[in-house]
């Protein structure tokens, strides 16, 4: 075993300890800048403190202190690189729509109580839904179902050929026998899987409300031939 | 050369005992994993101001009382530390024995602290901040508690006066999980 | 008594074979690094005839879309996917990393710098095991219900997180567990290889006596080491988004998609790099001792190897040039992506002139070897136009990039696997293999290669996107169709040639003619012990000291044209 | 290039050029390079009774040969450079004046297209939709607003040599300007899920008088 030395342990704890209460201390100042020194260059310190003489780094060889070096770099190097995308939500010809209204949403009501469970109602996925001026379900159908249920329902879109089970052929009446709404209407928002059939049918209940799917039922009723 | 295996695990070509460098290099992969969590969060901590709100209602006084008793469980470590190196295996056995029981009540104070908090409604899906905060705090306890297991087995052998080089390994690993917190402290408590 | 191998123990219980009638529990459970290197290499093995398969499967969707494939059935969308994602993954993680850093690092390690083991056999232990673990949860994945995840192998967020977009929950969750798994297990594997090759080294061997191939597979391991980080932090995120709901990447809730993209490419790229040098170094063993000829420039060979390992951290997101980063930052990325091109050249240029002036006998692993140099420079050149950014908006994610990508990793991963396979099967097994099926082995995989590939470049440039199941909503592709057919036979061909390395194989185990010790009169340390090195590979009071560097050969004082590093001057 | 698919939008020609140029830099040193490769293997084929070299690589004249093409690689890569970012910046960075301007919303499996209408602005009544089918006139700079809302995809139309993803949450505007009629292809390039494959859209380039009877053909979304 190498050699190593020891400091006065009792003398470094001290004022590790000393360094706790100011950084505790530091936000009742109320200044804003005094709190981020006290708070995170005091850690700074602190590790260092750590670091130097308890993990007895100050006495190791070079190669540890480079190997040690070159990691905290890298990081750095990631958040500098990453910044200009994650932190910040605007940038050249792009913007972080969901981002800003987050923040505005949490700006604008700061009783929010901290994000508590269901306090914050928050929007479906993509705050930047297309206006819905009136639910076309003629052309949801043309837009969603068609891929694969086919154009005109005929269970044969450009999607069809590589699945199995096949989709559904709307116009073929043995589909609709012993159908009820209910259970095409789980199959359009919860998925086929939901109701027993093909798994790789989608759940819609994120695109589409209950009114929706009801309104794309009556549509593709339509395409039934006797 | 004394002919007896293992000779691979003997050598020294750095001049540093093969253990303790090979500690260094788990440490060197432990520190960009908490970076780049630690990354992450940060970025999204300053480009969401309102984030503030959510980290207010963090306790600082039990995040503070947990530094201390960390700080505290590093001081008997590498108290333990010297106790091997002079031989004293008993001793540095007893130190373990502190350093442990530091981290029993760390891992209580903060089942207690995580208690509270999601039975006010504040769980890892509330929103972005706390996800961090149990994902963060999360990683760092399962060190602590992995960090201890491994003190046992190191105190018990210790205390028989075996493998006393071991102390100093387990004692660089658990002064490593002290400086992740004291930046975990500030970052997750203090900045309001 | 062969389990008390571990170094607490005794030392008279190493002597035993590890390996023995106790079954193949026992030999799951043997801390030796040539057993261990053994297990890497079958299971990274098994692995690629599943990822060939896989490979095979989607390639005759890709020709003819829609019929049913032999030996599969007709391939759903879904399906499709499934094997594309996982034939990335498997190939990367299970075949190349397992093979050309863990089984030849484990194999050559120790040999090469004359230490009896690994510093840490039952960590290396562990680190297969998990390995193994891994690679079960990944198989288990594709058959579990709802079939295996399907978002590509860079998983990007929100598809990989929302059972709802993505359709596979379960599958998704092994895949990121399977991966995570994987890194922990080359995590332990990589500080094994790092303080092995900086602590155990022969006396007498200095930095610059050390074999390159080692040197390439700790620089890998320090990269993997240094960039998996961030990626195992964002798995951690990733399986939280899918398994409890947060919403780290999920932009509606205060997440970021492209924070994962990122993550996911800070460990990518570097990734490139970490299976490239273990390959890197495996030719320029083979080229030396083929060559007869002594390393042009060790140092600078190994200062640029150095060089683009640093230089490979600094250029992550020229994936994502049109992934919706800042514009702005695409420019420096364009930037210190070319660079990296400097130091590659000069890799290059290095490999071939040390073929200057040596006497080059084109034996079956020299020209494994020198393929690879061929091949790679084509992967090499057509990164630049993905590179550089203005071309890379037309070629980005098209098959221009898949050909590009597999004229570095086919180079990398099968034709070094097999080089280095076929130079080291002597010593590994005491037996040659047979010198005319390599051959028509090694003609019958690099040339239909060439037929699979270069047919998909032209379909990239034609602008033909990846991971399309099927191009029969695209009219303005039809006319490649004929392109996509001739790689798809072409790969048929060859697959059907790997049937020649198996036959290879078995005749060299059982009849091929005792190696010896040194079969390629070769001067590195590992020639120096029998063929299979016994267990501890060299007896306890002969462990080789080092004299000199590993590459002298054709030294002018000397009659014999190679002088191995263990022989007293 | 042409041969291959052509060529339909103002910046088209520029990055068919980058990659015209960049083969022409890249093509030699890998002629070289396998030349060099090549004839050293045959040069320097095993005979009999011919000692290897001793070749340390330390050899100032010998390193020349290393050195040179390196600092001639150096140079190449920076025309490359030079080349690409102007590319780029003409693509993504910059921002011409628009003519008309369209928004384009992918969602798994379909590209949904909104139009300004009569009065130019969108998210008016008068907005227009159609799906997977995009109408534009030739010859008029168009700015795009790229929007996503499940998850990601790509926005792809290779006769335009223009790509770019489209990211939930994200509003990533670009500009393209159609330079020849005709209807092309619109592919999703970015994995998106079980229908990524059948994720087609076509773009229809119209001269003036096709567009403006399209236009005058065009009613409110709800009668798409």
């Amino acid at each position: 075993m190498t050699e190593s030395r020891h400091p006065d342990y009792r003398k470094i704890y001290f004022v590790l300890l000393a360094l706790l209460v100011i950084s505790v201390a530091g936000p009742f100042v109320g200044i804003r800048w005094i709190t981020l020194i006290t708070a995170f260059g005091i850690a700074v310190v602190k590790a260092r403190l750590v670091v130097q003489n308890f993990m007895h780094l100050k006495w190791e060889k070079r190669i540890v202190k480079w190997m040690l070096a070159s990691s905290l770099a890298l990081m750095a190097l990631f958040f500098t690189a990453v910044a200009p995308d994650v932190m910040k939500h605007s940038g050249r010809n792009w913007v972080n729509d969901a981002a800003l209204a987050a923040t505005q949403r949490g700006i604008a009501a700061p009783g929010a109580e901290g994000g508590r469970e269901g306090a914050a109602a928050e929007p479906a996925a993509g705050a930047v839904v297309v206006a819905a001026a009136g639910f076309d379900a003629r052309a949801a159908f043309s837009t969603i179902c068609a891929s694969c249920h086919g154009a005109a329902g005929g269970g044969d879109g450009p999607g069809a050929s590589g699945l199995s089970p096949k989709p559904a052929k709307f116009s073929d009446p043995a589909f609709w026998a012993g159908k009820t709404d209910a259970e095409l209407l789980k199959a359009i928002r919860e998925g086929g899987a939901a109701v027993g059939r093909s798994a790789t049918m989608p759940a819609w209940g994120s695109l589409y409300d209950e009114a929706q799917a009801r309104a794309l039922l009556a549509f593709v009723k339509t395409l039934a031939r006797p | 050369m004394r002919a007896s295996r293992p000779i691979a695990t003997t050598r020294s070509a750095t001049g540093i005992p093969t253990g303790r460098l090979a500690v260094w290099w788990v440490l060197a992969s432990e520190v960009v994993i908490f970076g780049g969590l630690l990354a992450s969060y940060l970025m999204h901590r300053l480009g969401h101001p309102e984030w503030a709100n959510a980290a207010a209602v963090t306790n600082t006084w039990i995040g503070a009382f947990n530094t201390l008793v960390l700080l505290s469980s590093s001081f008997t470590a590498v108290l333990a530390h010297q106790a091997a190196e002079h031989g004293d295996g008993k001793k540095a056995a007893r130190f373990l024995l502190f350093t442990m029981i530091g981290a029993a009540t760390f891992i209580g104070v903060k089942s207690f602290e995580w208690y509270h908090e999601i039975s006010e409604g504040y769980t890892i899906t509330s929103n972005g901040f706390w996800s961090f905060y149990y994902t963060a705090a999360g990683l760092h306890a399962l060190h602590v508690i992995a960090g201890a297991v491994i003190m046992g087995f190191v105190a018990r052998d210790a205390a028989r006066g075996r493998e006393l080089q071991r102390v100093e390994l387990i004692g660089i690993y658990w002064h490593f999980v002290d400086a992740v917190w004291i930046f975990l402290f500030p970052l997750l408590y203090i900045a309001k | 008594m062969a389990q008390a191998a571990a170094p607490t123990h005794g030392p008279e219980d190493r002597a035993h074979a590890p390996h023995g009638p106790q079954g193949l529990l026992k030999y799951l459970w043997s801390t030796d690094h040539k057993v261990i290197a053994m297990q890497y290499l079958f299971t990274g093995m098994a692995m690629a005839l599943v990822g060939g398969f896989m490979a095979y499967v989607f390639r005759m969707q890709g020709a003819f879309p829609g019929r049913s494939v032999p030996g599969f059935g007709v391939v759903t969308s879904g399906q499709y996917n499934a094997l594309i994602t996982n034939h990335g993954s498997i190939m990367i993680f299970w075949v190349a990393m397992p093979i050309l850093i863990a089984a030849f690092g484990n194999y050559l390690i120790p040999l090469m710098i004359g230490a009896d083991d690994m510093v840490f056999p039952r960590l290396n232990r562990l680190s297969y095991q998990l390995f193994l673990l891994s690679a079960l949860v990944i198989l288990a994945s594709l058959v579990v219900e709802g079939g295996g995840f399907g978002g590509a192998w860079t998983a990007y967020p929100p598809l990989s997180t929302h059972p709802a977009y993505n359709l596979t929950p379960l599958g998704a969750s092994l895949w990121i567990g399977a991966v995570a798994l994987e890194f922990v297990a080359f995590l332990l594997g990589g500080i094994n290889f790092i303080t092995t090759l900086m602590n155990a080294r022969a006396p007498g061997m200095k930095a610059y006596d050390i074999p390159m191939v080692c040197w390439m597979i700790v620089i890998a391991s320090i990269l993997f080491m240094l960039s998996v980080g961030p990626l195992i932090a964002g798995a951690v995120m990733l399986f939280l988004d899918q398994a409890v709901g947060t919403g780290f990447y999920d932009p509606a809730r205060g997440g970021d998609p492209i924070l994962w993209q990122h993550l996911f490419w800070f460990f990518g790229h570097p990734e490139v790099y970490v299976v490239l040098l273990p390959a890197v170094g495996i030719v320029l063993e083979i080229i030396a001792t083929f060559a007869r000829k002594k390393l042009f420039g060790y140092k600078l060979m190994l200062y640029t190897a150095v060089a683009t390992g640093v230089l490979s951290f600094f250029v992550w997101a020229h994936h994502q040039f049109i992934a919706g980063i800042d514009p702005r930052m695409a420019n420096i990325f364009t930037v210190t992506t070319l660079l990296i091109s400097v130091p590659i050249a000069e890799l290059i240029f290095v490999m071939i002139a040390t073929l200057y002036g040596g006497s080059i006998t084109l034996t079956t692993p020299m020209l494994w070897a020198l393929s690879f140099i061929a091949e790679f420079m084509i992967g090499g050149v057509t990164g630049i136009y993905l590179g550089a950014s203005g071309s890379d908006i037309y070629f980005h994610d098209t098959y221009f990039v898949l050909a590009h990508f597999h004229y570095t990793f086919f180079p990398i991963a099968i034709i070094g696997g097999f080089a280095a396979f076929t130079y080291w099967f002597p010593k590994m097994f005491g037996r040659m293999m047979n010198d005319r099926l390599g051959k028509i082995h090694f003609w019958g995989t690099v040339i239909p290669f060439n037929f699979i590939f270069i047919p998909l470049f032209i379909t990239g440039i034609g602008g033909d996107q990846r991971r399309v199941f099927n191009y029969a909503s695209f009219p303005g592709q039809a006319h490649l169709a004929p392109l996509r057919v001739m790689a798809t036979v072409a790969l048929l061909v060859m697959l059907a040639f790997q049937i020649f390395f198996f036959w290879n194989v078995i005749w060299g185990l059982r009849k091929g003619p005792k190696a010896g010790k040194n079969p390629w009169r070769s001067n590195t340390l590992e020639w120096t012990t029998d063929s299979p090195p016994p267990h501890g590979n060299w007896p306890v009071d002969e462990m080789p000291k080092v004299y000199r560097g590993p590459y002298e050969y054709g030294h002018p004082d000397r009659d014999d044209d190679y002088w191995p590093q263990n022989l007293p001057a | 290039m042409e041969r291959l698919i052509p060529q339909a939008s103002s910046y088209a020609a520029s990055v068919d050029g980058l990659i015209l140029l960049i083969t022409v830099l890249v093509g030699f040193w890998f002629l070289v390079a396998q030349g060099m490769f090549f004839w050293l293997i045959w040069r320097f084929r095993a005979k009999p009774g011919v000692k290897t070299q001793y070749v340390t690589g330390e050899e100032k004249h010998l390193k020349r040969w290393i050195n040179i093409p390196h600092a001639l690689v150096l140079v190449c890569d920076v025309v490359i450079v030079i080349g690409a970012i102007q590319v780029w910046y003409n693509i993504k960075l910059r921002l011409p004046d628009a003519d008309a301007s369209v928004r384009i919303i992918g969602q798994q499996w379909a590209w949904v297209f909104q139009y300004p209408g009569l009065d130019g602005k969108l998210d008016t009544d008068d907005d227009r939709y159609t799906t997977d089918d995009l109408y534009v006139e030739k010859d008029k700079t168009y700015h795009f607003e790229l929007q996503s809302r499940d998850v990601l995809h790509d926005f792809s139309v290779p006769v335009f040599r223009l790509k770019q993803d489209a990211i939930p949450g994200r509003t990533i505007t670009g500009w393209f300007r159609p330079t020849r009629t005709g209807t092309f292809d619109i592919q999703c390039a970015e994995i998106c899920g079980l229908g990524h494959g059948v994720m087609a859209g076509r773009i229809h380039v119209q001269d003036a008088s096709q567009y403006a009877a399209w236009v005058a053909d065009a009613r409110p979304a709800s009668d798409q």
